[in-house]
């Protein structure tokens, strides 16, 4: 098979992830994990330029071409981050060298799953991909060895098995209703396939099967009431792991459960989807909101406000319609810069200030101004305030679905105020007020936040128009 | 296929349910093993069975895997393991196993309910066949959910998991059964090992340097 | 024009980023206040060209950026050019007040990169023509109000009154967003030419009503959603207080007023109904909660809840007579309303910049630690007490004429058909006139208690005299008080055509009737001549003076003071706010602040000091926003039990989410 | 021709309520005094009282601020504008259209506030009662007559002071339940605003019981003399205002002849007569009360003015 970008983005963290297991030295390993994810951006930018032909493992299509590129990018500049990130690790001992060279090839490894679950084309591939991202993020939570980073891990694992064999089964049911419309062999697992062809499934097999993945992958989306590892896992993880399961890993997973309810949509005899997300993004937002107020962690509020969001993306994506699927696309997009930027900015303060309990931490903008603003900014995105780009998101998402929901949007409504409420609180006593903890300043690396930051700025103001076409395809799409 | 060969292949996968109640039965450890040991060869036979009848020759090596790995070296180690961490013999369940039994029994009614409404479309295999997988899932994770002790929440993810090779075996001309059959060991093989490494004694979430449950996220 | 408008928000959003460099350099607060006045008052003039422009011309244009599909689109026309002027010139005399006010900032680079961002929001949601700009602009009006509020951020208080107002805020926001949702429907026709084309049925237009009236009124303050206000606005710089109080309320009801009278179609009737029952009520107790208050900026924002009610009964009147048809009287209400817009953002810009003097010179907001500063800051004293009087409502200056206005829409209310309006209307004037007799009081006690009298702190005995600019900025307000109350008739014109716009009709041209007199129906009905007015009060003063002096005595002896023979020297002798206002506490306190005065008497012959304590609740405050703050507790302690489970009962809630959802599958 | 005539008439109006308002309360203390058994002072006292305060020196407390030197003339110019805004002898007089009843209420509010600041200037505990029990009082006595005005105005269907007279006198008025109310309503608070007993009494110097008095503890001297005339005007006021709205008879119509306005003259000195003599008889049958009963006083007022406007709203014709 010939080498186009398509299996390029696969190849590069692959061959990087076995070079960076076998290299010592963290030095030289931190900046060529920053070249290897840099290298696999500029190819995934390149999927705009010549979109390569999708084979029967492996497709491009407006959906996932976005998922890439961000996938790519945000893995980029969390390299950048994470180099500057272990650096401190080391300095003050937390990880010793030897855990680094796995750490290295670790990433690449969850590099190269998660693009790969993004550019299966085979939902079993697609499966295989996810599971293995998960892994390899259970590998990475528990690297600093502690009690807590341990449980978590171990509670991220079990979880996330039960999670894996939910979904598995979900696909088999997938195969067996496409199986006598298809017939049988690979054909019958392969997306493209299944979803023109759809229609003809049988509709009570399909149900089943959607209830199975909805729980499978929405364990990994972090939906609750299936959310918890979660918020141990980003509390406990280093920090760059923190951003990138926020960041990308919930939208991968997110990503596989749209893919199979672009197939719902397709058949006319199934139920809607829509009912069961709605639901479900409801519960998570409202449960999660109500989380924020008592978390004495800084990390693991952050973790709950992304089971939030997700359960707001969800809440977009089973309403349906034109406006809100693109709104759900958009607030993914948005929440993943977001949400990585502030875990940039948070792991930065715990180590600046030596601690992640927010009591110990406050008046960063008098003691770390850079710190201070930036993740006082990114709260302000986070929870939705114009003019940066989840405003934006959020008022297409309550907008378009008032007049057809309007209970429901005003319980999301409701999540949305509490959740503002909750972070506010939190966040007032750490960025302003009196000056709590040390104040040495931060050997930080600013660039990634604030490139996430005016990205999500940017957008708020103004959507490049490449970006919008492809969501609206994608908002037809799904239905 | 025709009478006879579906009749046996229905029968095989009702004795996998059957296996699990036993499991949902079980209140002593070893008996459990043994139990689960018989779960895992009665899978291995109807999957071969599965082979023979589909002409799949690659369903010989997820049967081979089923028997060896898992009817055999699983149980094996699982043995050791308790001798090794001095495990309480008795398992402590959360729930009555008499109400375990009932909600069982539920389950298997939920899962005939919900696949029976499949149109008859889909062959009678497929019906019947992801009937009995759904419910050996379901008693899978029932069993991980009544019991507080840690081998036994395996045994029971593994049983969850013979259902889904199970379904997926019954799944004519599936492909990647086998590759999926084999990250499923290794997933399991880590568990186990996860379990011997960590030194967990009775709960998932107890570690033996201390309960980590003073570490669940933030103290209280 | 609108292009110009739309370039000179822009220098305002530029000048935001630039501002934080220049706040780390000594004359930075000078060139950002400078540059704000200037475009400021560019964009002030290019508003008052397109209202006083005959052609009534509407500039609209659309800009690539907001919503993609849609794009953003603003639009000038005789409201919005209103309230242009309104939002503008309260930027410039805030930014002139600031040139010296600003110096003493402590922390400038907390207020200097806010305060241009927020003049420019205002200004955007003014110009806005589709909802999405508009709400951004809007909640980006209350993110940087809020950033200036906690400027201050060392002290608690301004912490918490920065996190309340920003809950309110997004409250208002949000609900204003799903009143949008219902106007826009489900196929997203944001831009509010299709709003205005599309027509609501009653039950959907009430709903919107009522959405806009939460949201709005949450950011004007309207009672019961105040409690942020009085909170907030003392809590910011003074120039930005009266930023706040003077304009950014009048943004508000600029919402209100886009969204009912100009999107929301034909009124029914009993949409007055409930501005009437919200306004008159906000009227009588804003000034209530102001007299009960002691620290003198947090009076001046209960007062800003007053003169809102004024303005949204006064709107209420409007809906009502548009509703019944008779669009004449309708554009007399409507005129009064926005009159009081203009003149509030007057005279409250002038209070709290002149609040802003005292705290400068003093650094007291206790008006118990002021006292005689009449003797210290001669012209700060000379300004504030035309605000004072402005805003209690006397002629000859520009409060009276907008409230009589009102009074003579509500006089002319009894052929209204309704019997609710019929019975509500009286009970909302009585509440009105109420409202004005108690804010003169009010303001006499603001005054009296820390302009006159004498010193009652060493802070208030050495304070200065404050520095020019800010003077000047109060001389302006001052004289466009008087000039707003002795030629109201010019303010009424250029007002024509908005009303014109929003109620179909407008008050007859005045400016030509002979004394500059103005006549809102006819001349035998009712008018009222503020020139004449104060041109016999000059008159008679002056010959009562001059015939004094000539014909009897104009000799003078200065002696201590006689206060019935036994004068104390002890300025803890004279009355204090509290004092003062104990009166009307007894009259109004126990029903609308649920107050009691304990007063423990020492035993006969014992020399123990006899106390009085006064007790006084906030009952809205206890009643309404308490037990929010408590259920919200409750939950989130009673939910935080989901942190702490072990791995089995998470799975277990797994297993039975399955378990549901297999069960809802097969039923 | 004519405007010189009508500017004269409208001066002649002015100096009249001047020269009169001594007069009046002259008339009262004198009444007051013979129902007492009393032999009085004589009717021209007033006069005296003011001429010799004129001349007399100012003498000013030391802290006294510039403010308390103006507010007399402050008072005095306002108060007198009002009263010469309200009809005595005739109506429709030239400037009468320059402000109508509200107008002139809140001119009265204007005086108030600024006697209560003078109250307030010197820095002196009397000054202080006086003050917070003045604005007290008013902040119930103003709504009361606002609501008094609506009800009038609502039947008379004007504000204009001219127009409400005449319409009164025409027959069309006849009798209204609305319109007594509005009356009573009117007559308690001018007892309430003039200072006279029940609520306060002008001629008491005990300081805990006065509310008047005590704001002007401090005044002397010319001030004085002003601050009292003003106060004899504003009692002219009110009675010329219940003369004009509720006994309107005789009163000259606009640009009547000499004879008209001489009958109007007359017509008004005995309709002052009249008013004089009643108040006097109501002070002396009854006694003053104590500050705090005041606000129910009042709020009767209040009530029974909201009545009359309700009554006038719910009912066109009552």
């Amino acid at each position: 098979m010939t080498l186009d970008a398509l299996n390029t983005i696969l190849l590069i963290p692959a061959v990087s992830a076995a070079g960076l297991a076998l290299l010592p030295g963290y030095r030289l390993s931190a900046r060529l994990n920053v070249m290897a994810t840099l290298l696999t951006f500029l190819t995934a930018l390149s999927l705009f330029v010549v979109e390569p032909v999708s084979g029967q493992y492996l497709l491009v299509d407006d959906l996932n071409k976005v998922f890439i590129v961000l996938t790519t990018f945000i893995g980029f500049t969390t390299s950048v981050f994470s180099a500057s990130y272990i650096e401190h690790e080391i300095d003050i001992g937390r990880l010793t060298p030897g855990f680094l060279r796995f750490y290295h090839a670790m990433y690449q490894a969850l590099m190269f799953s998660m693009n790969l679950a993004l550019v299966a084309n085979n939902i079993g591939l697609m499966w295989v991909a996810v599971e293995v991202a998960t892994l390899t993020t259970v590998l990475m939570v528990g690297i600093y060895r502690t009690h807590e980073a341990l449980e978590a891990a171990w509670k991220y694992f079990i979880l996330g098995s039960v999670g894996i064999a939910l979904a598995l089964f979900g696909t088999i049911l997938v195969y067996m209703a496409a199986r006598p419309v298809i017939g049988e062999g690979t054909d019958a697992m392969v997306w493209t396939v299944l979803v023109s062809r759809a229609a003809a499934f049988d509709p009570a097999l399909l149900n089943v099967a959607f209830v199975f993945l909805l729980l499978g992958y929405g364990t990994k989306v972090g939906l609750a009431p299936l959310h918890a590892w979660l918020p141990d896992a980003h509390a406990e993880g280093p920090t760059p792991i923190s951003a990138v399961l926020s960041g990308l890993l919930l939208n991968v997973a997110l990503y596989a459960l749209l893919r199979f309810k672009m197939l719902l949509a397709v058949n006319p005899g199934s139920i809607a989807p829509g009912p069961l997300m709605v639901t479900m993004g409801l519960i998570s937002v409202i449960f999660a909101s109500l989380m924020l107020y008592r978390r004495r962690d800084i990390k693991r509020m952050f973790a709950y406000s992304s089971i939030e969001h997700m359960g707001i993306i969800v809440f977009a994506f089973g309403m349906g319609g034109p406006l809100a699927n693109f709104a759900g696309l958009l607030h993914m997009t948005m929440h993943s810069l977001t949400k990585s930027a502030i875990f940039f900015a948070v792991g930065h303060i715990a180590q600046v200030k030596g601690t992640q309990k927010i009591a110990d931490i406050g008046g960063l903008t008098v003691s770390n101004p850079v710190l201070g603003w930036g993740l006082m900014l990114g709260v302000v995105a986070i929870v939705g305030l114009p003019p940066l780009g989840i405003f934006m998101s959020e008022f297409l998402v309550v907008s378009s679905t008032f007049t057809r929901a309007p209970w429901l949007t005003i319980i999301l409504v409701l999540g949305l105020l509490i959740a503002l409420g909750g972070l506010f609180l939190r966040v007032g006593g750490v960025v302003f007020g009196e000056v709590r903890g040390p104040t040495a300043p931060a050997e930080a690396s600013y660039v990634p936040m604030f490139t996430h930051l005016a990205l999500v700025l940017l957008a708020g103001i103004y959507l490049p128009p490449v970006l919008v076409a492809g969501f609206q395809n994608v908002a037809r799409l799904l239905g | 296929m025709h009478g006879l060969e579906f009749d046996i292949a229905h029968m095989l996968a009702g004795s996998l349910v059957l296996a699990s109640f036993m499991m949902l039965y079980q209140d002593r450890l070893y008996a459990l093993l043994n139990v689960y040991a018989l779960h895992a060869f009665v899978l291995a036979l109807s999957v071969a069975w599965q082979a023979f009848v589909q002409h799949a020759p690659h369903l010989y090596v997820t049967a081979a895997i089923a028997l060896i790995f898992k009817a055999i070296i699983i149980p094996v180690s699982l043995h050791r393991i308790i001798v090794r961490l001095g495990i309480h013999r008795e398992i402590e369940t959360a729930v009555g196993v008499g109400m375990t039994m009932i909600a069982g029994i539920g389950l298997v009614a939920l899962s005939m309910v919900v696949m029976l409404r499949v149109t008859p479309g889909a062959d009678a295999l497929a019906r019947e066949d992801l009937a009995f997988a759904l419910s050996v899932v379901l008693l899978g994770l029932l069993i991980m959910v009544t019991r507080r002790n840690a081998v036994s929440q395996v045994v029971g993810f593994m049983s969850l998991e013979n259902g889904l090779v199970l379904a997926a075996t019954g799944a004519k001309g599936m492909p990647l059964v086998v590759e999926i059959s084999v990250a499923f060991s290794v997933l399991i093989a880590f568990i186990v090992i996860g379990i011997f490494l960590f030194r967990i004694r009775e709960r998932f979430d107890s570690v033996d340097i201390q309960a980590l449950d003073r570490f669940r996220g933030e103290r209280r | 024009m609108i292009e110009a408008a739309l370039g000179a928000v822009a220098v305002l959003l530029a000048l935001a980023p630039a501002a934080v460099a220049l706040s780390l350099n000594a004359r930075g607060s000078v060139i950002v206040y400078g540059a704000s006045l200037a475009v400021s008052t560019v964009l002030c003039a290019i508003a008052l060209v397109h209202l006083l422009d005959p052609a009534q011309s509407v500039a609209a244009v659309v800009l690539p950026i907001g919503l993609p599909w849609l794009g953003a689109h603003f639009r000038l026309d005789a409201l919005s050019a209103f309230f242009l002027i309104v939002v503008n010139f309260g930027g410039a005399a805030a930014s002139l007040y600031a040139l010296g006010y600003g110096r003493h900032e402590p922390s400038p680079g907390r207020v200097l990169p806010f305060y241009p961002a927020y003049l420019a929001a205002m200004n955007i949601v003014v110009l806005a023509d589709d909802a999405f700009s508009f709400l951004v602009a809007w909640e980006f009006m209350s993110l940087t109000s809020w950033a200036l509020v906690v400027s201050n951020h060392k002290d608690p208080e301004s912490l918490r009154a920065g996190y309340v107002y920003l809950l309110m805020a997004s409250f208002g926001t949000l609900v204003l967003l799903l009143a949008f949702g219902v106007l826009a429907g489900s196929t997203g026709a944001y831009d509010f030419a299709a709003i205005r084309a599309a027509h609501e049925t009653p039950a959907v237009a009430g709903a919107v009503l009522l959405l806009a009236l939460l949201g709005a009124g949450s950011k004007a303050g309207l009672v019961p959603l105040h409690a942020w206000l009085p909170l907030a606005h003392p809590a910011a710089p003074s120039h930005v207080s009266g930023l706040m109080s003077g304009v950014m309320t009048k943004v508000a009801t600029y919402g209100f007023v886009r969204i009912v009278f100009d999107l929301l179609g034909a009124p029914e009737w009993w949409w007055s109904m409930v501005l009437l029952a919200i306004g008159g009520p906000t009227a009588t107790l804003g000034v209530l909660y102001a007299l009960m208050q002691r620290d003198i900026k947090r009076v001046l924002a209960y007062s800003t809840i007053e003169n809102i009610g004024i303005i949204f009964t006064g709107l209420g009147l409007a809906l009502a007579f548009k509703a019944e048809g008779s669009d004449f009287i309708a554009a007399l209400a409507f005129t009064a309303a926005l009159l009081h817009v203009l003149n509030h953002a007057f005279f409250k810009s002038l209070l709290f910049f002149g609040a802003g003097c005292v705290l400068t010179a003093t650094g007291e907001r206790d008006m118990e630690k002021l006292g005689g500063l009449i003797h210290r800051m001669p012209q700060t004293a000379f300004v504030t007490l035309i605000g004072c009087i402005a805003i209690s409502a006397l002629p000859p200056f520009n409060g009276f004429v907008s409230e009589w206005l009102t009074f003579q829409a509500i006089l002319l209310s009894p052929h209204l058909p309704s019997w609710g309006l019929k019975l509500i209307i009286p009970a909302v004037g009585g509440l009105l006139a109420l409202a004005a007799a108690l804010a003169a009081a009010c303001f006499v006690k603001v005054f009296g208690i820390s302009f006159l009298g004498r010193a009652r702190t060493s802070a208030a005995a050495e304070a200065r005299e404050v520095d020019g600019f800010s003077l000047a900025a109060m001389m302006l307000l001052a004289v466009l008080c008087l000039v707003a109350g002795v030629l109201p008739g010019l303010f009424i014109d250029a007002l024509a055509p908005v009303a014109r716009t929003m109620v179909g009709n407008s008050m007859p041209h005045q400016s030509d009737l002979q004394w500059f007199t103005i006549v809102p129906i006819a001349q035998s009905r009712s008018s009222y001549d503020g020139l004449l007015v104060f041109a016999f009060m000059l008159l008679s003063g002056s010959i009562a003076s001059v015939a004094i002096h000539r014909l009897a005595s104009d000799r003078l002896r200065r002696a201590p003071a006689w206060d019935c023979g036994f004068p104390d020297g002890n300025p803890a002798i004279q009355y204090t706010a509290s004092s003062f206002s104990q009166p009307i506490r007894r009259v109004f306190g126990t029903l609308v602040f649920g107050a009691r005065e304990i007063g423990e008497m020492p035993p006969p012959g014992s020399a123990a000091t006899a106390r009085l304590t006064v007790v006084m609740h906030d009952l809205i405050w206890e009643g309404l926003y308490a037990p929010i703050a408590k259920l919200i507790g409750f939950a989130t302690m009673r939910i935080n039990v989901l942190q702490f489970l072990t791995i089995r009962r998470y799975l277990t809630l797994v297993f039975v989410a399955l378990v549901l959802l297999l069960v809802v599958l097969s039923l | 021709m004519m405007l010189i005539r009508d500017l004269i008439v409208q001066g002649a109006q002015m100096f009249l309520v001047l020269a009169l308002a001594p007069l009046l309360t002259g008339v009262v203390r004198k009444l007051k005094a013979y129902l007492l058994r009393r032999q009085g002072p004589p009717l021209l006292q007033p006069y005296r009282d003011l001429l010799r305060l004129m001349r007399k020196d100012v003498v000013l407390a030391e802290n006294a601020s510039w403010l308390f030197r103006v507010i007399p003339y402050v008072i005095f110019a306002v108060t007198w504008v009002a009263a010469a805004l309200v009809p005595t002898f005739g109506n429709g007089l030239l400037f009468s259209w320059s402000a109508d009843l509200i107008a002139i209420i809140a001119l009265l509010g204007s005086a108030r506030f600024a006697l209560a600041l003078a109250g307030m200037d010197v820095g002196t505990a009397f000054g202080g009662i006086g003050s917070s029990r003045e604005v007290m009082i008013a902040s119930l006595a103003e709504p009361a007559i606002l609501i008094t005005v609506f009800s009038v105005a609502m039947i008379a269907g004007s504000t204009q002071l001219s127009t409400v007279a005449e319409f009164m006198g025409s027959s069309a008025v006849g009798l209204r339940v609305s319109l007594g109310l509005a009356l009573f309503a009117l007559v308690i608070v001018a007892l309430a605003e003039n200072a006279r007993i029940p609520v306060d009494n002008p001629a008491t110097h005990l300081e805990l019981t006065m509310v008047h008095e005590a704001m002007v503890l401090e005044y002397s001297g010319r001030h004085l003399a002003l601050i009292d005339l003003s106060a004899e005007l504003k009692l002219l006021l009110y009675i010329s205002l219940i003369a004009c709205m509720f006994m309107p008879w005789g009163t000259a119509e606009q640009g009547a002849g000499f004879v008209a306005l001489a009958i109007g003259t007359l017509a008004y000195v005995l309709k002052l007569a009249l008013c004089a003599s009643l108040l006097a008889v109501f002070e002396t049958s009854i006694a003053k009360m104590r500050v705090f009963r005041i606000p129910e006083f009042l709020g009767a007022a209040l009530m029974l003015a909201l009545l009359a406007t309700l009554l006038r709203f719910v009912s066109g014709s009552l």
